[in-house]
């Protein structure tokens, strides 16, 4: 990918090594996923949807920096707090508002809602409602990409909480042991739903627990893409190469509650604004122009853009299918004779 | 009498036991300044502090064996399943070792933990939020399993599940957390083992579990119009099981319904159809024994799917004026 | 034709699957050099290398784990649990991954793997290694669960689990594995899904399952001395249940009994009881329905007690003579 | 406790700080547990016992060197591979032989026998037959010891397999948490039944994991009493001081196989010659002796008296009681009427 011409050497290698296109187009993918958030809570609250959710607003950062570099053939596992990485790995938020709304239409064919949300067509593997549920699966995807002499990598997001299950441990070890093509990405935004890194672990950082699994543990600044970006993809070009898994953490924040019945009793206002005035989004668009790589209204533009194609998801959602009740037991098996 | 909602009996109970019994201790995830995801414990940390109070990491295999350990050296721990969906990952602790150790050390020792497990669907929480595995651990021997169905039962079959000197499962619906109802101020206890007619009738015995006994109770007073006298027996104890109650009932009414939550197939019911067919109440059978049980499929995420995949009022309806009107 | 043990069967069904299809491996805990704790593989690294029979660190939920992620990308696993007592370290996997990831996906991915689990008491090895737990699983939608009792029937229902679409969960009793018998050299499959009539009798039916099938076989050919006609069902597969088989041969001996090693309540004989109970098959029955399964105990060590805490041939003859002849 | 006279004040601190007679009893110990292990065999052999075990020859330097500044209110969780452990915290051979008897004189009155071996009244809570199972239960022990502000401490016996499980994981970070009194104590023996721990981790110690806990992690010559004690002098210490957990590991070998089917397939002959070489007992003697701390006889008396002991136990066991096949459902619950 050749970087275009006027910007200054001096720039890191992220705005260096992507052309000004696709670096608008990861932030249109921020844009993209924040006005999802913004939308499906919204819609939430407006009673249109049901059950629980759970939003990334403020980790945008890491979603869209980790995908950047993957192809359509690599897979990724997310989480409960998965819409990014969707969004970031490729998928179409109309059908993921479908899902939300519990329609035919939806990724899940409304079976799943927001914590199974997968767009199996882009290689994301599946949301997951068990904390730590996707990292043993990721190692076996990564597994059969070994045995297929695939040169692809599987990518597990998981949370700085998930990272004090066993299945942490587990997936981490075997993944070292084979030298499989995974990369770890922690997303430590600082709380376990309500408790504190401080509390659930007796180190600083999650990825001073790679070393225990003989792997290399980077931490990087979740906040800004680029930092995101370039330690993921030292890590994916070392899983291609067959040298094995990364850990990579990035520190970040959500900026809303763990989910919809959250009432932050266990932070405080001042975290919460301190790091909004972090937010990755202005962050990444002042170096994009700083560096020369957008004008001021090519933002707005991509702005306005993720703002329509939200209210037009949203639509297209709401006008979707519904199930049909007789058909509860379709899917269970694949011969639906048993 | 003062009413309290289903969750405010058990941090009733919860407060009570503490303060009866300075080994009591709470334990499990958020359950702290949280006050818990269903708001259960609320504000116990702040009255009972963070010793007894106790927010674990995310470790359901590892909380469980610590329940396990601190049983073993003599403190009565409390540990909060978020979800009953995530004992899937501490079977190993409360299969192999909370329920066996007594018996493979030949009564040499106790293990007296309760854990709690929010269970059941309802709330669109999708597949692996929505799992009632209740049947599971009846099928355990060394464990006892309770599914209380009002907030009376909650507290007094929690303060009998605390004072138990072996491992007590408690299975609370997510949908009953709301439900209020009268609840005497005092700690007073409910027999662990013991099934409650909660309602008598002549025509057909109802066993129901849970907020299936609620249901059904609607489906009784509805057939009560059409003629039709139901009898529902609230289980309330899925291990040990109070068979004779139901043979007693049985033997009156000629007809038995089992309507429950969980998975058909192996779930409860299929344990009491088969007592009462192994039964002397066998031969006083008049009619098959229906089993109103969940779909043989995980828990949907779409909201009629949902409420299409477990038994609601009008199935139990219909389901018992079949049985009694001998359409089955 | 050439005999085989149980063992040697599945070490042959293993074999011929992965020479037929490349996307087949094994994984488990030393099953490579070591052979398997049972022998099973043998000498299975040796033919097929390290990659494609794949010995794992000591981490059940982490292999059950990388077992669907393999399924998911395009390979077939089959894992071998050493005992199926550690399926307690990986019900999450099992259960809230593989039988549910294609209802939860909405029929986009299938997880095509299959899990070994050798069951049962009878090796001396105490409560924590002798379990019975296919009843569990057999309460999990989007699971099929198989039991095969035989040489010939493990070698076609594993290469039919292997071809399987679907998580298959294979229990394969301990017991079993030095039995012999004859089996076709050549690949076969035995349908999933289907009862054998292993018996045919007139007086009374029996469901059986695993080594209680041969037990219940032996009880048959006692009670034929006495005049008695046992008819003798291998259930074969858990979930689904094979319920048409079983129905007919009720309605021709209107008397029915189940024979199972798990513990009694809510072991897999309990849903065959209901299902007859709720069935057309009800109005045939003359007697009772008898089911003998586990005590209500874990499994002992000292080896009578083992032996007591399972059905036996004695045991078995009794409970069906005082069922055919009207003493229950 | 005081050192004894004669002996030379450059003797390493283990020499010094127990007197002759405290160590001459830790010799009897590991006699005691290479007999008891002897004896087991050949009973299972001759047909006495059935079922199957697990025997710790070769072991018995880190059973008794880490169980010797135990106090009986400590407490200890042992594995499948727990006769060392179950002797070295004080239980009677003859008892434990009653047990794999199935005697109901037995421990576990002939119901859990050798994978469930425990001596409740010396603090042993119990062998496992779950690898890893001992290890969230001894951190539950050490938090009902914190809770009742007792200064004793739970120690943890586990194996390098078992270092493979979450339930390490787990257990590990809450003990550290927690500061708990807990001693992880790692007999690493080189092999999870066939696996060798180059196979089956990709760190060269158990004890480089301890870091992910932000606990200390120590190396021991599991073959030396002296070793071993010495450091795990130090974790207790540091445990009833209430600094919370440290991972000792014990690097050690199992001369037998791993349990009585084992064909030793996995490992060489000349590996399995070069540890008996390295066998803890004579090492210790040597060193006894050459301190001037016990003399030849005194030796060959200890020898003897432990030979004599086990004897005893076993024919004690064989004319025990056997338990009545009527009661198998006795102690399942503390009320039988349940
Ligand atoms: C096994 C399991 N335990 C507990 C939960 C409930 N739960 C859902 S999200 C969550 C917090 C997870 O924290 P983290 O991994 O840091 O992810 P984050 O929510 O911060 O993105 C918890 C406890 C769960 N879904 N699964
Ligand atoms: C959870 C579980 N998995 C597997 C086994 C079977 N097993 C018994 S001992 C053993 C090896 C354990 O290795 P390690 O922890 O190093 O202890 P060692 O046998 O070397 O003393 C295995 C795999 C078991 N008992 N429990
Ligand atoms: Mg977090
Ligand atoms: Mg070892």
């Amino acid at each position: 990918m050749n970087a275009v011409g006027k910007i200054k050497p001096n720039a890191r290698p992220f705005y260096q090594k992507y052309s000004a296109d696709q670096l608008k187009d990861a932030l249109r993918k921020m844009y993209l996923i924040r006005r999802f958030e913004e939308g499906a809570e919204e819609a939430y609250m407006r009673g249109l949807i049901h059950g629980t959710m759970h939003l990334s607003i403020g980790q945008e950062g890491s979603a869209v920096g980790a995908t950047m570099a993957l192809r359509n053939t690599d897979y990724i596992t997310s989480t409960h707090r998965g819409h990014g990485h969707c969004i970031g790995k490729g998928a179409e938020p109309k059908l993921m508002f479908a899902e939300f709304f519990g329609k035919e239409e939806g990724y899940c064919r409304g079976r799943g809602g927001s914590m199974h949300i997968a767009d199996v067509s882009t290689g994301n593997l599946g949301a997951n409602g068990i904390v730590g549920g996707g990292l043993p699966i990721a190692v076996g995807a990564a597994l059969a990409i070994k045995k297929q002499k695939r040169d692809d990598v599987a990518m597990c997001f998981f949370g700085d909480g998930a990272s004090n299950e066993g299945a942490f441990h587990e997936a981490l070890n075997m993944a070292a042991v084979w030298k499989l093509p995974v990369v770890f990405v922690c997303e430590n935004n600082k709380y376990g739903m309500s408790v504190s890194t401080e509390r659930s672990m007796a180190v600083a950082n999650v990825a001073d627990r790679a070393s225990a699994y003989g792997m290399p543990g980077v931490i990087t600044d979740g906040n800004s893409i680029a930092d995101v970006e370039e330690a993921i993809a030292e890590a994916i070009a070392r899983a291609r190469r067959g040298e094995g898994p990364t850990l990579v953490e990035c520190k970040t924040y959500r900026t809303r509650g763990h989910s919809r019945s959250d009432r932050n009793r266990y932070r405080t206002k001042e975290e919460i604004e301190e790091w909004k005035a972090r937010d990755p989004i202005p962050h990444f668009e002042a170096e994009l122009m700083a560096h020369g790589l957008a004008t001021e209204a090519e933002v707005i533009a991509i702005r306005k853009s993720a703002e329509a194609e939200i209210a037009a998801g949203i639509e297209f959602a709401r006008l979707g299918t519904d199930p049909n009740p007789n058909e509860v037991t379709r899917d269970v098996y694949s011969n639906e004779a048993a | 009498m003062r009413e309290l909602t289903y969750a405010q009996a058990i941090q009733e109970a919860l407060a009570q036991a503490m303060d009866a019994d300075p080994t009591v201790f709470l334990m499990g995830e958020d359950i702290g300044v949280y006050g818990g995801a269903f708001q259960v414990t609320g504000d116990l940390v702040h009255r009972y502090g963070e010793d007894r109070v106790m927010d674990a990491p995310i470790s359901e295999l590892g909380q469980a064996g610590v329940a396990v350990g601190a049983a073993l050296a003599g403190c009565r721990p409390v540990l909060e399943f978020q979800f009953s969906d995530f004992a899937t990952l501490a079977m190993e602790q409360i299969v192999n070792q909370a329920a066996k150790l007594r018996f493979m050390l030949g009564g040499k020792v106790n293990v007296p933990l309760v854990m709690r497990f929010p269970a059941g669907s309802g709330t669109g929480a999708a597949a692996q939020h929505s799992q009632s595995l209740e049947a599971w651990l009846a099928h355990v021997p060394g464990l006892k399993v309770i599914q209380p169905s009002t907030p009376a039962d909650v507290k007094g079959m929690l303060l009998a599940a605390i004072d138990d000197p072996d491992p007590v499962m408690v299975f609370e619906h997510k949908l009953l957390y709301k439900m209020k109802g009268e609840v005497p101020e005092e700690p007073y206890r409910i027999a662990i083992g013991k099934a409650h007619v909660a309602r008598e009738g002549r025509d057909v015995t109802v066993v129901a579990t849970s907020i299936m006994v609620h249901k059904s109770l609607e489906a009784a007073t509805i057939l009560d119009a059409e003629g039709i006298d139901v009898e529902v027996i609230d289980l309330r104890t899925l291990r040990p099981i109070d068979t004779a109650t139901i043979i007693d009932s049985v033997k009156k009414t000629s007809r038995l319904a089992c309507v429950y939550e969980g998975v058909k197939t192996l779930g409860i019911g299929a344990e009491i159809s088969a007592r009462i067919a192994e039964s002397e109440a066998f031969d006083y059978l008049d009619a098959p024994i229906l089993r109103l049980g969940g779909a043989e499929s995980p828990i949907p995420y779409n909201p009629e799917l949902e409420k299409a995949a477990v038994p609601q009022v009008p199935g139990i309806v219909e389901g018992l004026r079949n049985l009694v009107r001998g359409r089955m």
